[in-house]
């Protein structure tokens, strides 16, 4: 029995539920000459914003016990140049592409959006309102159901690509988040994107992060994801896409019993850069295994009484 | 800087031998014959030294010494937080998980020209592996003026090896035991002012701890020398993905990991 | 020199800014065995209710990356047994003695109040408006700048020793609350508690607490807790306590630059019980070696600048 | 159960040696005459398997075999997670963090009682120490009957040790290469049901897993047995200040750490 591995968003087919997170896999080409990227199921970009962004200055990132902080500050290339210069290279491969999108007032995320309207080579569109990093915008929409609602619907009725909702976990209650996005229209969402951490070089009594304040991802966030993951489904009726800390293939069927039907590698790459296809290769084992037909047969499957 | 398309690789490295020099630096020799072919002086692996996931990232360290007809390479290393004290007390037949050859190289003098390298502490690490390669390639040792700087006497390794290399070598320790007394940029600087060394016709190499970078920068950008320097920084991914490891330069932030670790002295900001 | 460690909270004066946290330390008896408890600044509870509390059925703790989730429910044995059995060997001790209080209602928040007031041997009241693991009450009444107002003012009308509010870091911003409270009357706030989060037995499909979700806490935490107390500090004028993930004098010590001025061990005397009494000898000597006349000095040094 | 007031300690243990018995079977030996004299079998010790925050928290070890003369004890342990395979890893002349002796203890049996124990698995670790103890004491061996099962032959340890006390011994394999074929707790009632085993002036302990101990317990409610079983749990402080690893008992939630973890089999509900 050869398993099913495919999902969906809305109309768009996905060969397996295995993504790259966001900002964390470059434009694609970074990680071609080590495994083969056609065996993933999309590709999501770094966030991408109107115009280019140097980002925060150095240092960006530390490590923390399980975990690492980051505060790149949403360097990218701006639009223009990524769908000149980066979008021909993800064009060629045979899996889907998820553009990334920023910005810092609605009015960004919808210029931002009606320029990668209609690009050959795009399937579907991520939309970070969550990003701890910047002052303006980012999180800012993700935390307030009023704003996220506004961002998401504006989002929508200027594109025709599937809209993926990326909320934020430094909120009170993400499943609300969840619902009002669902509400705007989104197809899908994806938590979680990092939480606000901080670290101190001690030494010299300094925050170890230019910017002061960062996201912490990796294992060490990975129960906070799951249980938003497990709350947020038993909300809402769009899929799912469930990352935080995971770094194989038993961290990725837990993120599907809890309720996620697709899964996000982020700091995982960084860790082993074949983990992510690995993790596809893993679960294809694991349903052979378990003589599990289709992959969708796991999601929410999470006994809770 | 003269670059090429590089692949890059994971391997299953075998460890073949853990020497420890002093209580604090180590020399792990690693048998991976595809990275012993592949690596150039100024490329840097990034290695897991262990499976669970504290520490978490990976680790950087510039190939040291490469044995290409027996497949293998050395690190050379300094304990200085937990991930290369455990990368210190691995032995001999575990296995490594490696992700080579990363980064750019040092640019390659012209057989007319000299060549003056500056090295503080481990900075020597990739210097020696350059070293090497430069005399295997016929490069005339003369033509070869070698700074190293240590804190204390017993930093100062290698001695035997590089005596034998027949190249110029000025030593300069913090304590003044051995050599000049005080750092090596103030050794590099007095020489260069008293124009004992040379600026014609030759190529500045540097590599060692930020503050000293930071000093040959500003000297080679004062001087107008053609210096390149091998710079460290925090590393998640290692292959240019994830914009963390950038440095300031006077065309914006570059990564360290994939538009160097070498760079042009006069071009970086540091600070 | 010998440096001067003592700390205060409105009129209570402390020996050293050294606590542990409520639910990790019992009442106080366990570890008297294993560590001097007069060398503490002091000692926090264990939450107390009205009625005693039974708890959530086992399992109740896992362990995470560099972790732990805890769904304890409040076991306790009620504000009568306290005052009764538990009471006595606290008020023999020489240290501070603080004890947490949570309810499900604010009128239970006061019952409770009104039995432990004036009681010998107490010293101060932590409330806990922040406890993540009870369906009613606790963490809902942190997660509202409203209802956390209505219940730390209400405790405060009810008693008359000095009240820390212990906030939840499962909201949008904490600093918006610790103002609130600020406003209430409380005369310190101690963050954070633990973060939401949940973890699967993948073998049984089950989850691995009982509860389903329970608390993280260890140093994985850390790094938020610091970032909380650090934005707290900038906009509270009362003392903050700061806890999530302590595990050793640099630890401490970094939550005092980031601006609390006292700090809670929890999860680090399961790790090592001595790990108070350490961090107390640890600030003094640390004191001594950089000559800081009062720890004071230290608190919110951070130089983000 | 006999209690008395027990003062805990925290000692640093020095590892003396680290067996394999089959790849997954380990003995620990550690010097540490504070334990060596204090502990009581079925008290367990809590110990820190490394120093990092990863595994984080410490793990629980019944006391196996303790000689008081020589200031040491041993812990025979299966590698079933991180924190025993690092265990597993340690080094003669290493350190140990060691928290004890916690919980509670065996009840001893009068000189005119009978005993029978069934040991699943690791259940042998404190019921050896135990017996071991009751020998010393002069207690008669032919009083004692022990039932072992395990679920293959490899794991079958010990027997040389149990065969010379001259106990009556009772041999399971799940997969029936030695002794009965089955579970040990089939091969008890069996015996039970069969009045093979007298229930007059007997006492009886059991430790295992906790599938077995749930039957044991079963059977114990229905012939009213006098059984003193002990349970393992999750423990995050092991010394009764965190409700963390309770069991349900007919009188609540009990602390297995601090309340048992040796408790009376009528008395646990599990499931
Ligand atoms: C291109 C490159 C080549 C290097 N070559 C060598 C070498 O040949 N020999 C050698 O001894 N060291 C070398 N280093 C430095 C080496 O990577 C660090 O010493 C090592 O990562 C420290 O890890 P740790 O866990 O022991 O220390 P910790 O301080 O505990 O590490 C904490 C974090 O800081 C990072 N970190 C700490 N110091 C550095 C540093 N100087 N550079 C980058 N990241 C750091 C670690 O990766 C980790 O994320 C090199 C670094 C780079 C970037
Ligand atoms: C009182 C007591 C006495 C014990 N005596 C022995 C003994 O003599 N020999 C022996 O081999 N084992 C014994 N155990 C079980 C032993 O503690 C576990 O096997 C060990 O903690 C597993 O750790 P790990 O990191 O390898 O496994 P992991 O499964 O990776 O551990 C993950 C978490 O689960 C906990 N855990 C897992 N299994 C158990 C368990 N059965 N009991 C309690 N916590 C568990 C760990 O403490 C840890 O928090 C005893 C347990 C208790 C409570
Ligand atoms: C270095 C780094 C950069 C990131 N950049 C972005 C980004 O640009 N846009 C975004 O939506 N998320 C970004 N993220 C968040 C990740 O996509 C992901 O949500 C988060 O890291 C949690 O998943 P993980 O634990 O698997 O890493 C970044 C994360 C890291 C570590
Ligand atoms: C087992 C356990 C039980 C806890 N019980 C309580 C409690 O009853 N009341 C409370 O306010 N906090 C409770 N907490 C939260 C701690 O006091 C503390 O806020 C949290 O663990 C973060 O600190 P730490 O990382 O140092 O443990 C508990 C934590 C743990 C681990
Ligand atoms: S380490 Fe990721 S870009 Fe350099
Ligand atoms: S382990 Fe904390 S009470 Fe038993």
């Amino acid at each position: 029995m050869i398993p099913d591995l495919s999902v969906g968003i809305g109309k768009i087919k996905f060969s397996n539920p295995v993504l790259v997170a966001s900002g964390t896999f470059g434009y694609g080409e970074e990680y071609g000459s080590i495994i083969d990227l056609n065996k993933l199921g999309g590709i999501i970009t770094k966030s991408i914003t109107f115009n280019p962004r140097e980002g925060h200055p150095p240092p960006r990132t530390c490590e923390t016990p399980s975990g690492m902080l980051n505060a790149i500050g949403l360097t990218n290339v701006g639009v223009k140049r990524f769908i000149k210069e980066k979008l021909p290279f993800l064009r060629r491969l045979r899996t889907r592409i998820i553009v990334n999108v920023a910005g810092s007032t609605v009015e960004e995320y919808v210029e931002v959006v009606r320029k990668l309207e209609g690009k050959k080579g795009i399937d579907l569109l991520e939309i970070n309102i969550s990003c701890p990093n910047v002052k303006e915008g980012g999180i800012a929409f993700g935390s307030k159901p009023e704003s996220a609602y506004k961002c998401i619907k504006a989002v929508k009725e200027n594109t025709s690509f599937p809209v993926i909702a990326k909320l934020s976990p430094n909120v009170s209650d993400i499943a609300e988040i969840a619902l009002v996005v669902e509400e705007a229209g989104a197809d899908a969402v994806s938590l979680i994107n990092t939480l606000v951490g901080m670290a101190i070089d001690f030494e010299n009594k300094k925050p170890r992060l230019s910017n002061v304040t960062g996201g912490l991802s990796g294992p060490a966030v990975k129960p906070v994801a799951l249980a938003m993951v497990w709350k947020t489904a038993q909300k809402v009726k769009i899929p799912i896409i469930g990352l935080g800390g995971i770094m194989n293939t038993q961290d990725a069927l837990e993120f599907l019993l809890a309720g996620a039907s697709m899964i996000q590698i982020g700091t995982g790459n960084f860790v082993d850069p074949e983990c992510s296809v690995k993790i596809v290769e893993g679960l294809k084992k694991y349903c052979e295994e378990k003589r599990i037909k289709r992959i969708g047969n796991l999601v929410g499957k999470l006994k809770t009484k | 800087m003269r670059t090429k398309k590089i692949m890059i690789h994971k391997d299953e490295g075998l460890i073949l031998s853990v020497e420890s020099l002093n209580e604090k630096l180590f020399k792990l020799k690693i048998y991976s014959p595809v990275f012993s072919l592949m690596a150039m002086p100024g490329n840097f692996c990034h290695l897991k030294v262990n499976e669970e996931s504290f520490p978490l990232l990976r680790r950087a360290f510039s190939f040291h010494r490469v044995e290409k007809d027996k497949g293998t390479f050395e690190l050379l290393f300094k304990v200085v937080g937990l991930g290369t004290e455990l990368l210190s007390r691995k032995n001999p037949g575990e296995k490594i998980d490696l992700l080579a050859p990363l980064g750019n190289f040092f640019s390659f003098p012209r057989k007319d020209e000299k060549i003056v390298l500056s090295a503080g502490g481990m900075g020597i690490a990739p210097l020696l592996f350059f070293l090497n390669y430069l005399l295997e390639k016929k490069f005339n040792p003369e033509r070869i003026t070698l700074f190293f700087g240590v804190k204390k006497e017993k930093e100062l390794i290698l001695l035997d090896e590089l005596s034998a290399m027949r190249i110029k070598i000025h030593l300069a320790t913090e304590d003044g035991t051995i050599g000049f007394k005080g750092r090596i940029t103030e050794l590099f600087y007095q020489e260069l002012k008293e124009r004992r060394v040379k600026l014609k016709n030759t190529m500045f190499y540097a590599c060692g701890p930020t503050p000293m970078l930071k000093k040959i920068s500003d000297i080679s950008k004062k001087h107008n020398l053609y210096c390149q320097i091998s710079l460290e920084n925090h590393m998640p991914c290692g292959i240019g993905a994830c914009f963390g490891c950038v440095v300031k330069t006077i065309n914006g932030y570059k990564r360290v990991c994939k538009d160097g670790p070498v760079f042009d002295a006069r071009e970086v900001i540091l600070d």
